[in-house]
């Protein structure tokens, strides 16, 4: 899905535009979100990587606008869901949006379901919220929707505590959970980052199915290089707040052009032999909160040229104008051998 | 991470601004300790001196608090009082804490049957009615403020003994311990290099709030007539002393209760703002 | 762990404790100097009188026959006989336990209802005026000395206002309800004697207020700590976000969860509460056990000090061993974990 | 046993007990190693994989002697008779003690036994921090005051202050970022190129295993299934779970090509072992005979005995049939 | 406001025993007292006796057998005759059980004579006699309760079982105990159904009650209190004069008060009208020796006791203590006793000698007391009975040294020949001359300072009449007598 697709933009069930978003702080504020642009279009999985505490939670939390009002600020930008402006609603229409228009799908399966209340009743508690159906009704729903998780036994899930059930069954809960309602959205935050490879693979292979089947599209947030090329339409690279690189994810797999893209994709190990050194990149993530005005990455950055005192945007490449880098460098390098 | 590491100093004032009941905390015990310290300058009046001729005097200028049932004026007494109460809240809280951490944290590191006998020890102890138990010690020992306080502490020791245990308990299973006894550590060394140090926060914090708690719990045995002995001032004796006024010289016990309670909040407060400082969830990422 | 596992290790622990405080009590109450004998007989007695008193209650034997001999009676449910009253103990302390019992969970239910919104609605709103409001109040009801409190309350409710009676259980004149619990307001309602109920219930406001003062203190600021923590868990984050309404996941939520770890704190409130009542009951001529015990210590009536020790002791172990059970009930994790 | 053999690990068992009635009786049991023949030698590095919960962990404990095996033994080949081993643990901000400064963090372990002065201590402190690529001057910080990175840095400088043989490395990157993951292996390599050290590396990213050891052990349900040369058994995989595991690991090539049934059934916990062949509820190739047997690790190519496998049936090569060598690997 | 037919009066606390051979603690007369009747009593507000289940009595001339005729008709609460049998049950039992009651009684013998006729054989005269038959102790005792479930003694420790006006009929533990009419009271039939006695441990809380009508009688109110009270609607005070008597022990066996010139010192820096004045609000009167005024034996022409500070340090001086601490002991028995000793402690800081103030419980007291370890302590003292014998035999009998009455360990033979001689005649006036002879002796001894003999006051609503007090029974009211309007 690509901007260029003119008549397309009303179908982007996710745009975010030019967002910043500050925490304050002692002395200051955390510049988490330092103009981010994203954009999910129906029925599609992006990808969205990136080191951590590069922003991708803030950046989905911000879309479910789930982080307390009084903690943050937005200092530019919007967030638009299907045509809304989601920064404008009020907490009433949020709330109704929540779950039933847009999902979100947390890391940890061991603690984000509550404790002390039956999976089944955290389950038709959702249903029964967006939807005016009898509690019977969504009971069987529920089971049904469980049926739908590959899960044995939905009877015996259904009356189980969360603490009962392993980590894969309890991420499937919240996958039943997150499409109780069909969203059109499904923001998954590294939902397998916790579990074992088998167990990951089931469930992304689950979570695409249920994807499919809806319709919905998934944001999947993740920092493992391997399962957005295997999971990704799109993908989404984030550095310090900032979207350095975006394009299909086998581009920017197999070429990637911003630096930080290519110094981390040449520290896995998966793509050296064994044995030998790993690529690295040198110096440090830059602090959120004195973040210098120039590009975010120039401090690390092999190739800095004077150049890049300024802050980059992110733009499409003359050569391959569905894939995006916020790099003057390679923009310019770009320029001249499309010439 | 916190910026600015280097102004640590500068980092809690800044929490401890942030945070007005916290502040309001501070500036009671200030004003109180100062004003307890200062007693010897600030007392109009001796506070001892008796007056048979001036007894119960309502509050006027020459008796801010009024004057009590021996005509000694208490205003001087209230801010004399206020060394014996300060000074019993302080002694006891840190005594109490003092020792109950030692045999707490011994316990938790020893386990196997020092740990059960210990434990069942304080068990026994936090379920003699403690009253009691302060009083029958109180009266045993005989009533003086320092036996008071022995006793009173005494009484706390066995809740710092469970909060030191279970902190010594969490802090025996985490990774940096394991890992000294990777290298063969000894009980004593990870007691003194590891345990002690990181139990003693919520310790502090704990003793922080049993303060106030203590110069209630001084001023309850004042009240019963086990604590100070006349003449000198103390708060809880005071308002006992004071309670049949009540209702006709109102001052008498009035001024001393509201010290006690002045204090104590400044007490709980500052407890309260030091826990919300210490504890990890609340600080700035 | 099963039910009667719970219950039997707790009733193990029981024997356990109820042996070690009658140690603790004995050698403390024996350790106050002066002779029970002599304050029998009476300022004026002889020698030989205050010998022959000594040796019908059995003080002159050595102190561990007589540890012995309290043990044996013990174990039969003979706390011994009161030297100031020469009536059982067990008689006596039942006559004020009911009484004592009564203030101390109407307090509880009272600091309960009260404290724990409190606490919610500080958490809820923290570092906001409610919260700063919340805060402020609790802190005062752990500051303030109770019997002060109970002081003001009469002063201004019966002296000025005579709203409330000045102590008591009762208005003279009105019947008491016929045994059963010994709680006057359960009591009264049983009999179906509404007018002994609603009297009972005034009687109970100042005091029960006074009580619950303390501990709605300790209550708010419990619930205030578990909610917070509550609230920044993952699961409320889920909740919110699958756009539950505020409230709802404020109280179906994260209060259930805020109010497991708080279920210990309020047992020993409770307990706390017990101990409490004694300087309260002073004030409020609560016919309760804290009188009887501050008398009998100064009297050295070792056997009803003892038997109150004993009796509370007993009554926290089991109220121990309720928390226990609540957890059962509460917390399905528990029958996981053990 | 080869000659430069440095330990080795014969018929390890740990149980736990789980539950206990209020008499003390066990009334449940984890088996969580269930009889783990290995040998560790010098200057090579041994991988470990397996899912979360086979045991690694215990494993690791057994290794350092912070757990005593409720059966079997371990042998230490190091001559001087105590073993030099240490251990970096996954999570390198629990494992640091929040309240010591980094010197005193890194030189705890030579503390510990002794003899030298505050100022030695901070010397030595400082030279660590260098070879581990600290800076001399962070010395007084406390452990928050650094990144991950630094930190696993901080607990590997701890590791090699008492000069160790052998380092155990539970799952050293696995809370880190990529990029910082490949600052700390390549740390890893250079050290031990420099200080001829072994290292038991545990790990569940196969991918950072086969980057970094020459051997590989995978681990099921407390045992060792399937042991040889990690080139070897990651390309041809002998046991149906090594199979599943590799096809479960996305691979960077593909685009959007995983495949694959997604109901699996629920794994076996500890508390009650299958009885006979533990892989049997998963496995694709069971069949009704010997295969829900117990099996014992079995020798694979009778000539070099350095391929071992614990399966009935022989996936990779089903016509070499080992000789079955009841005892695993001496 | 409480019912017309129900007199409520206020109490400190629940008795501890009703067993009248058991009890000796005034607080549990208010029940007892108006429960038993006597062979003689108390005339109304007045030490001197008359006959009450008595009608008539004989000494014999050697002052050793006493004959008591009773009243015919007179019947226990359960309806049974008071007769002679009951008489020598109840003197038997008292003798029994040996407690404090039983102190003051000789040993004797009792035989029924006739079924109301009783007769009692003395071992050793004994001139007070009369006078003990009418304390609580010697109340007569219904004997069915040897019948009574759990003994007679477990019954009477909560139950009354007299002939009196009133008969206790509930008691409920630290809240109320209600009297109600004996049906079979052979006396004049009391004005009130029923007297409830009120549980009320805190003093302002009694004066609250009081004063908004809750309560009918109230004493033993602080005397600040009674001051701020006087005026309010609804109440009045009678004050009434008192045998209860406040003086300082001073050790005159051990440590620096054991030294004569030091005790004078003691005796002549004491405040006396400032402690009337400031601490009793001049409730009260100064004492001019062991004998009160009011109890005959009185001397009018002793001078009242004077602070003389200048005698005192010449007193001091002599005594040449050093810098030693003197050590006062009281307890929280009597609100008046801390200002007491805080005044002795400034008094005497004036002439710098140091005193440290113990204050106890009292049961740790009488303790201390009894072993001599105190150099001054405060006690009160009232009598037990109408007769100086009270004080002067109990406070200064060398025999009686420590708790059973001769507090400051006094002793000198002169003066106990005497005292003992004037308990063994009979004559009223022989032993009037030689107890104020020996009151002369005491008093230039410095054995104790003497410091007030409390006056009373009872606060009533308006509304209660015929109220009577009697200084021989405090605590004890004359409800019998009393109605309301
Ligand atoms: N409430 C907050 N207050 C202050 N700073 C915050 C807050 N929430 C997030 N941040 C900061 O915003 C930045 C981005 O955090 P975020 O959680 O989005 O990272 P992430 O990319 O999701 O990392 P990870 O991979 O670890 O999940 C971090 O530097 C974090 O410290
Ligand atoms: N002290 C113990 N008591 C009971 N069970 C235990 C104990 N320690 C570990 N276990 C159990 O042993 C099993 C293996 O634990 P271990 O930590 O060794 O696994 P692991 O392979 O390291 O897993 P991960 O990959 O998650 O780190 C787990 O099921 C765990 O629950
Ligand atoms: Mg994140
Ligand atoms: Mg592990």
């Amino acid at each position: 899905m690509q901007d260029n697709q003119a008549g397309q933009v009303n179908e982007w069930v996710l745009s975010v535009e030019d967002l910043r978003v500050e925490f304050p702080i002692y002395k200051g504020a955390v510049k988490a979100l330092n103009g981010v642009n994203l954009r999910v279009a129906a029925g599609e999985i992006v990808g969205l990587v990136g080191e951590s505490g590069s922003g991708k939670s803030v950046c989905a939390m911000m879309g479910m606008r789930l982080i307390p009002s009084d903690s943050y600020r937005v200092t530019s930008g919007s967030i638009h869901q299907s045509g809304r402006d989601v920064l404008k609603l009020s907490e009433k229409q949020m709330r109704d949006i929540r779950g039933s228009e847009v999902s979100m799908i947390f890391q940890e399966p061991m603690t984000a379901l509550n404790p002390v209340m039956k999976v089944g009743k955290q389950i038709i508690n959702v249903i029964l919220q967006h939807q005016s159906i009898s509690r019977a009704k969504a009971k069987e729903k529920t089971l049904a929707l469980l049926r739908d998780m590959y899960i044995a036994d939905p009877e015996r899930v259904f009356d189980s505590y969360p603490f009962e059930l392993s980590g894969g069954m309890r991420q499937r809960i919240m996958i039943a959970l997150a499409f109780s309602c069909e969203p059109k959205l499904l923001i998954a935050d590294e939902p397998t980052t916790a579990l074992d490879v088998t167990v990951q693979k089931q469930v992304l292979l689950l979570l695409r199915e249920r994807a499919r089947k809806t319709g919905a599209a998934i944001l999947l947030i993740t920092h493992d290089m391997a399962v957005v090329s295997q999971f990704c339409e799109r993908v989404y690279v984030m550095y310090a707040g900032a979207v350095v690189e975006d394009g299909f994810t086998r581009d920017v797999m197999k070429q990637p052009r911003h630096p930080y893209t290519q110094g981390l994709l040449a520290g896995l190990p998966e793509n050296v032999k064994p044995g030998t050194p790993l690529k690295t990149i040198g110096g440090q993530v830059p602090d959120l909160a004195q973040l210098p005005v120039c590009c975010s990455f120039m401090n690390r950055c092999e190739r800095k040229a004077d150049i890049c005192s300024k802050v980059p945007d992110l733009l499409p490449l003359t050569s391959d104008p569905s894939h995006k880098v916020a790099c003057w460098i390679v923009q310019q390098e770009d320029e001249r051998n499309a010439r | 991470m916190v910026a600015g590491l280097k102004h640590r100093g500068s980092y809690f004032w800044y929490q401890l601004r942030r945070s007005p009941m916290t502040m309001v905390g501070l500036g009671i015990i200030i004003f109180m300790c100062l004003a307890a310290l200062l007693a010897p300058v600030l007392a109009p009046y001796n506070p001892d001196v008796i007056n048979l001729r001036a007894r119960l005097q309502p509050p006027s200028m020459a008796h801010w608090f009024g004057t009590d049932e021996v005509g000694r004026d208490i205003f001087s007494r209230v801010l004399y009082g206020g060394q014996q109460s300060i000074g019993v809240g302080l002694f006891v809280a840190f005594v109490a804490s003092f020792i109950g951490t030692i045999i707490g944290c011994f316990s938790g590191i020893f386990g196997k049957w020092v740990d059960t006998t210990i434990m069942r020890i304080m068990d026994v102890m936090l379920s003699v009615p403690s009253l009691v138990l302060t009083m029958a010690l109180a009266a045993a020992l005989g009533p003086s403020l320092f036996n008071a306080m022995l006793a009173i502490t005494l009484v706390r020791v066995p809740y710092y003994v469970r909060l030191a245990r279970g902190q010594t308990l969490g802090i025996r299973e985490m990774v940096y311990v394991k890992a000294a006894q990777t290298f063969g550590a000894s009980r004593h060394h990870i007691v003194q290099w590891h345990v002690i140090r990181n139990a003693l926060p919520p310790i502090i914090v704990q003793t922080t709030l049993d303060i106030g708690n203590a110069i209630l719990m001084a001023a309850a045995l004042g009240f019963i007539g086990l604590g100070a002995q006349q003449p000198t001032a103390e708060w809880g004796a005071m308002v006992s002393a004071g309670r049949n006024f009540l209702i006709d010289q109102w001052w008498y016990s009035t001024f001393p209760g509201l010290a006690i309670l002045i204090t104590a909040i400044g007490f709980n407060l500052l407890g309260d703002g030091v826990r919300d400082m210490l504890d990890p969830k609340q600080k700035v990422k | 762990m099963p039910v009667f596992q719970i219950i039997a290790k707790r009733l193990v622990g029981l024997v356990f404790v109820v042996l070690g405080v009658s140690v603790i009590t004995f050698i403390v109450s024996h350790l106050i100097p002066g002779d029970p004998a002599r304050l029998i007989a009476g300022d004026r007695a002889s020698e030989a009188m205050v010998d022959a008193i000594r040796e019908k209650l059995g003080l002159n034997l050595p102190l561990y026959e007589q540890y012995w001999l309290y043990l044996k009676g013990l174990l039969q449910g003979d706390l011994g006989t009161s030297i100031r009253t020469g009536r059982p103990v067990l008689q006596d302390l039942l006559a004020f336990f009911p009484a004592t019992m009564e203030l101390a969970v109407v307090s509880l239910i009272l600091a309960i209802l009260i404290g724990v919104p409190l606490g919610v609605l500080s958490a809820v709103y923290k570092n906001k005026w409610i919260d700063q409001i919340t805060r402020t109040v609790s802190v005062m009801g752990i500051s303030m000395p109770a019997f002060w409190l109970g002081m003001g309350l009469i002063i201004i409710f019966y002296g000025n206002l005579s709203w409330f009676p000045a102590g008591g259980r009762l208005s003279q004149g009105v019947p008491v309800p016929p045994f059963v619990t010994g709680f006057y307001l359960v009591d009264s309602l049983l009999a179906g004697e509404m007018r002994t109920f609603y009297n009972a219930l005034w009687h109970l406001v100042l005091p029960a207020l006074t009580l619950s003062f303390v501990h709605l203190g300790v209550v708010s600021r419990q619930i205030r700590s578990s909610m917070l923590e509550q609230l920044s868990e993952d699961y409320i984050r889920t909740a919110k976000a699958y756009g539950l309404p505020k409230w709802q996941v404020i109280l179906r939520h994260a209060l259930p969860n805020a109010l497991i770890p708080s279920v210990t704190v309020l047992g020993l409130a409770l307990g706390d509460l017990l101990y409490g009542a004694v300087l309260t009951e002073t004030v409020f001529s609560w016919p309760g056990m804290g009188l009887y015990v501050v008398n009998s210590i100064q009297a050295l009536d070792f056997p009803a000090v003892m038997g109150f020790a004993v009796l509370v002791s007993f009554v926290y172990v089991l109220l121990n061993l309720l928390v226990d059970l609540l957890y059962l009930l509460i917390d399905p994790r528990i029958k996981e974990v053990g | 046993m080869p000659d430069n053999c440095l330990v080795s690990l014969n018929d390890i068992q740990v149980h736990f007990p789980v539950k206990k009635n209020w008499l003390g009786h066990v009334k449940s049991t984890a088996h969580v190693l269930n009889g783990i023949n290995l040998q560790a030698n010098a200057g090579e590095t041994l991988g470990i994989v397996g899912e979360s919960g086979c045991g690694k962990s215990t494993l690791a404990q057994v290794l350092m002697g912070l757990l005593p095996p409720t059966r079997g033994t371990v042998t230490w080949h190091t001559g001087s008779g105590k073993p030099n081993i240490q251990i970096v643990f996954q999570d390198p901000q629990s494992s640091l003690d929040p309240r010591l400064p980094v010197w005193k963090v890194i030189t705890e372990p030579i503390h510990i036994q002794g003899g030298h002065s505050r100022a030695q201590l901070r010397q030595i402190a400082a030279d660590l921090a260098v070879q581990v690529g600290l800076r001399e001057e962070y010395m007084d910080r406390y452990p928050h005051e650094f990144s991950g990175g630094q930190r696993q840095r901080i607990a590997i400088a701890r590791a090699l202050a008492p000069n160790p043989d052998i380092i155990v490395l539970d799952e050293p990157t696995s809370a880190l970022d990529i990029s910082v993951q490949a600052q700390i292996l390549n740390l890893l390599n250079d050290l031990q190129k420099a200080r001829n050290l072994s290292y038991i590396l545990i790990s569940h990213n196969v991918s950072v295993i086969k980057h970094m050891s020459k051997r590989i052990a995978v681990m099921y349900l407390g045992q060792i299934v399937e042991l040889g040369p990690t080139s070897e058994v990651l390309q041809k995989p002998a046991h149906p779970y090594t199979e599943l595991l590799l096809d479960a690991v996305p691979d960077m090539a593909g685009s959007q090509t995983m495949t694959g049934s997604i109901d699996l059934p629920e794994l076996p916990g500890n508390r009650h072992l299958p009885s006979g062949c533990f892989f049997y509820d998963r496995c694709h190739y069971r069949d009704e005979e010997g295969c829900h047997l117990a099996q014992p690790l079995r020798c694979l190519g009778a000539e070099q005995a350095i391929r071992w496998v614990r399966c009935y049936k022989n996936i990779y090569e089903n016509s070499i049939r080992a000789e079955s060598t009841e005892s695993g690997i001496q | 406001a409480t019912p017309k037919d129900t007199l409520v009066i206020a109490k400190s606390a629940d008795p501890q025993t009703l067993d009248p051979a058991v009890t000796i603690d005034n607080n549990d007369w208010t029940v007892t007292y108006p429960s038993y009747q006597h062979l003689v009593k108390y005339k109304k507000g007045s030490t001197e006796v008359e006959g009450d289940l008595a009608e008539s009595w004989t000494a014999s001339d050697d002052n050793l057998t006493w004959t008591f005729k009773l009243k015919p008709g007179q019947k226990f609460a359960d309806g049974s005759d008071v007769n002679a049998d009951a008489v020598k049950y109840t003197f038997d039992r008292l003798l029994r059980i040996k407690q404090g009651p039983s102190e003051p009684f000789p040993a004797m013998q009792t035989s029924v004579k006739d079924p109301l006729t009783v007769e009692f054989k003395l071992e050793t005269p004994f001139a007070p006699f009369l006078y003990i038959l009418a304390n609580n102790g010697a109340g007569i005792i219904n004997p069915a309760v040897e019948k009574a479930e759990g003994g007679a003694d477990n019954f009477l420790a909560g139950n009354t079982a007299g002939s009196g006006p009133y008969q206790m009929t509930k008691w409920e533990k630290g809240q109320a105990i209600q009297l109600e009419r004996n049906p079979h009271y052979g006396g004049e039939k009391p004005a009130l159904d029923k007297v409830l006695l009120k549980i009320i441990p805190d003093a302002s809380a009694q004066r609250l009650q009081l004063q908004n009508g809750d309560l009918d009688i109230v004493a033993k109110l602080p005397v600040d209190q009674i001051e701020s009270l006087k005026g309010k609607p609804g109440v009045h005070f009678e004050k009434v004069p008192s045998l209860l008597v406040t003086y300082l022990y001073l050790n005159n066996k051990t440590g620096p008060m054991a030294n004569l010139d030091a005790r004078k010192g003691v005796v002549q820096a004491i405040d006396y009208e400032g402690i009337v004045e400031g601490v009793l609000n001049n409730q009260g009167k100064q004492l001019k020796g062991p004998i009160p005024d009011g109890m005959w034996a009185y001397d009018d022409s002793n001078p009242d006791f004077k602070q003389d500070l200048d005698a005192a340090k010449a007193s001091f001086a002599k005594a040449n203590l050093g810098k030693q601490d003197l050590i006062l002991l009281y307890s929280n028995r009597d609100a008046n006793w801390e200002p007491i000793a805080l005044t002795t402690q400034a008094n005497l800081a004036a002439l710098g000698v140091n005193v440290k103030l113990e204050k106890l419980a009292n049961a740790t007291m009488r303790d201390r007391l009894g072993k001599g370890e105190f150099d001054i302590a405060i006690g009160n003292w009232s009598p037990d009975f109408a007769d100086p014998y009270m004080f002067m035999n109990y406070w200064f009998d060398s025999e009686k040294g420590g708790l059973p009455g001769n507090r400051s360990f006094y002793s000198n033979p002169e003066v106990d020949k005497l005292i003992r001689k004037a308990a063994e005649i009979s004559d009223q006036e022989e032993r009037t001359k030689l107890y104020q002879q020996a009151q002369k002796m005491v008093l230039d001894d410095f054995a104790y300072a003497y410091l007030f003999q409390k006056s009373e006051e009872i606060g009533l609503r308006d509304n209660v009449k015929g109220f009577a007090y009697n200084p021989m029974l405090d605590d004890v009211y004359n409800v019998q007598d009393i109605n309301k309007e």
